[in-house]
Formats: C-alpha cells, structure tokens, sequence
C-alpha cells in the first residue's frame, strides 16, 4: 500500500538527497523498506546495519512499520565525541 | 542530564554541578579537537547533531549509568557547530562514593554517546578536502 | 609531573597545562573528601606525607604510565594538611590522541598513588573519635 | 654487629613512638630487622608486608642491608588519595 511520508535527511545522506527533506508516496511496510527504496533513488550506498532510523522523533527499529503520514529521519553512521 | 550546546564548553563550570558531600570520587573525559586524524592533517571540524533526539538517547544513556554502577551525578554535554582545533566537543562527569564505578560510569556514557547520539563530524583538511567521518569505513563493509 | 601541596587544587588550571594540538582525548580524576567511610560520619581529614618521597615514587609512577600507555601527558597533584568535606585531595590528568590510552592511564596512577606513595590520612569522625585510614584492615590481617 | 641508625616515624608509628625520629643503636643487617627490634620497642604490631620503608631517602626492600649512620624511614600502610 502506498503510504504519504516526511523524510528527513541528515549529514551525508542530506548531500545525496540533495535536500534536508521531502515528502514521498512509498509502497513500503517498514523502516528498512523506506531505507532501501529511497536509497536507490538517491544512490546511496551505506549499509543498513551501519545506519540508524527515527520515526516522529522516537529511535525505531529497521523493521518497525510506518504508517500513513508518519515522519522518518534517516540517520547515516554517527560519529558523536 | 545531557545538554547539546552551539557554544564552548566550561568543563569547570560543569564540575561544580557534581559536588556532592557524599562523593568520594569525580571522573570526567572530554574529546578535543585534534589535528590529525588517520594520518591526514585537520584543520577543523563541524558537528551536526539531531539534537532532539541526541538529547533523548543521551539521558537514556545516562539513565542506564545510574542503573549499572552506585554513581551520585552523571552529566554529559556535546558541541554542535564548527569546532576548532584544541576545543572540547563533548563533555562527561560523574562523581560517586567511590572511584571503581566513576570510572566505569564515565567510561561508559562516553562509549555509548559515541556510537548511539545522531551526531556527525565532517573533518576539514590542511588540503582543502573535507569528509564524513567513519564514512569511508562504512563504505569498506557495504 | 607530580606535585605535592598544602593549598587547594585548582583542576581547572591543571586541565590547561595538559592542552595539546595533537590530543583528542583528557581524562581526569579527583578525589573529594567525603562526609561518610565505612558508616561512620567524617568531619574532615588530615593527610601527612613525606613530600621528597611523595613526589619520587609519583614521578616514578606517572613515568610508567608514559611506557604502557600512547599518552601525551599525564599529571598529579595530592594534597596534604587538614581537608573540608568536599575538598579535592587528589588530581589526576591524562591527555592522549585516543580515549582508551587517556582513561587506562588515568586509572593506573590513581591506583597506584593509593598505594604506593608515602601518604596517611586521618579520620576524624563525627563522635570526637578520629583514626588512621586502614589502621583496621592492617590488624585485621595481622 | 651494632649499628648507629637515624629512625624516621610517620602517620601511627609516629604515635607509637611517641617521636618523630630517633637515633638508635641495634643489632640489625636489613630493613626487616629494624623493623622488627623497634616494632617491639614501641609495642607496634602492623605486619611487615603492609608497611613499607625508605633507606637514606630512596624506596627500599625489607631485605636491603643497613650501614652505619643510614637514615630509616618507617612507612605504616599507606592510604593516599
């Protein structure tokens, strides 16, 4: 089924998306759907595991579902400290 | 507690928080910029940060700290913005009766911050190049 | 570089000594006066040392801190006279190009200065009472 | 064969001794000896294994031989920090 949803981009993943954000129509079920969908499109190439995801701005899993509407934020590889 | 912050740190200032009649111990870490970085020269470094979110992870972080060592106070607090060399990005103190689990405290909130807080660093080099951090590690594994 | 004093420690003005362009990692350590030691309810402290041997056997120490571990510099400063509760007796810092080498070297002169340099400290309880720091144990294994 | 020692007291031998040094004439070869002959003295009883000593200014063993007019210094368990 294809959902409406705001995605976010950050740091590299921002240069690749070309943008902070965009709404999309995906037919994804969960977080690693939208992952892999909108890598493809931006060609990026980080492995998931590598990755982390938010949905309205709590930390989720990969395979978390998303809904209609919901907010993902795509986190490439963190390098805090 | 964990605070993000687009100003310098007062690692002094930060301490003074942690007093407490009952600690025995007070162990801190800070990061600072350095100027190299896998063998290449550093210039400088911008963080970008999540920080509603690094927020969050960092007081579940700290939560956690509490619940594995016999610590009184715990505090983190990380930079975001460009930093230049020699500046403190991020900040850990944590006082406790004893030293064994300030310590241990300490190091862990800083492991953790690491590799959990959505932050990023570009390093900028004396050539002029800049790059995601840990990016080309993570390209080596895909 | 280790340091033996009668006045209070000011970590802040340590923190700076221990500053470098090539250092991404500073770990710190004190120890604070605390207002309790084995359940009983201390008033304040009283630290003696023999100040030649105090400063020898640190210098000793910090220097085998330098051939374990990749730091930069590392330093101590200890207290001695009559404490306040929450008073610093002891300082330690370590700068390094990564935190691992920062936090272990860290660890390793504090633990060391504990036992082996020439340093007592007398309790003084709440009560009136007042005893040497240990002076239990020792007879306990006698 | 007697010998002439200064014996410095820290911390509780200092209590114990009721001085702060002494000068002695004892009938010790090592470190252990001295303190030994003196422990008695002074109806001190910490074992020698928690204390430590110092021989005209330098960190000594408890077997290290002492000569005439050495300077001893007895070290009660230390407790720094």
């Amino acid at each position: 089924m294809t959902k409406t949803l705001t995605v976010r981009y950050f740091a590299m993943f921002r240069e690749h998306a070309g943008c902070d954000e965009e709404r999309v129509e995906l037919d994804a079920t969960t977080a690693a759907d939208v992952f892999r969908l909108l890598g493809d499109r931006h060609g990026a190439s980080e492995p998931l595991g590598h990755c982390k995801v938010a949905i309205n701005d709590a930390m989720a899993d990969w395979d978390s579902e998303v809904a209609d509407g919901d907010t993902v934020l795509l986190f490439p590889p963190v390098a805090g400290g | 507690m964990m605070r993000m912050t687009e100003r310098p740190i007062d690692p002094e200032a930060l301490r003074r928080e942690l007093l407490d009649r009952a600690a025995g111990a007070y162990a801190s870490f800070e990061g600072w910029i350095r100027n190299h970085n896998d063998g290449r020269a550093v210039t400088r470094l911008e963080y970008e940060a999540y920080a509603p979110l690094a927020v969050t992870e960092g007081e579940r972080v700290i939560r956690e700290a509490h619940e594995r060592f016999p610590i009184l106070h715990a505090r983190c607090v990380h930079r975001s913005g460009l930093l230049e060399i020699g500046e403190c990005a991020v900040w850990v103190g944590v006082s406790a009766a004893h030293r064994d689990a300030a310590f241990l405290a300490c190091r862990y909130v800083i492991d953790q911050v690491k590799v959990r807080l959505p932050i990023w660093k570009k390093e900028h080099y004396a050539n002029g190049d800049s790059g995601w951090v840990n990016c080309e590690r993570c390209a080596a594994h895909g």
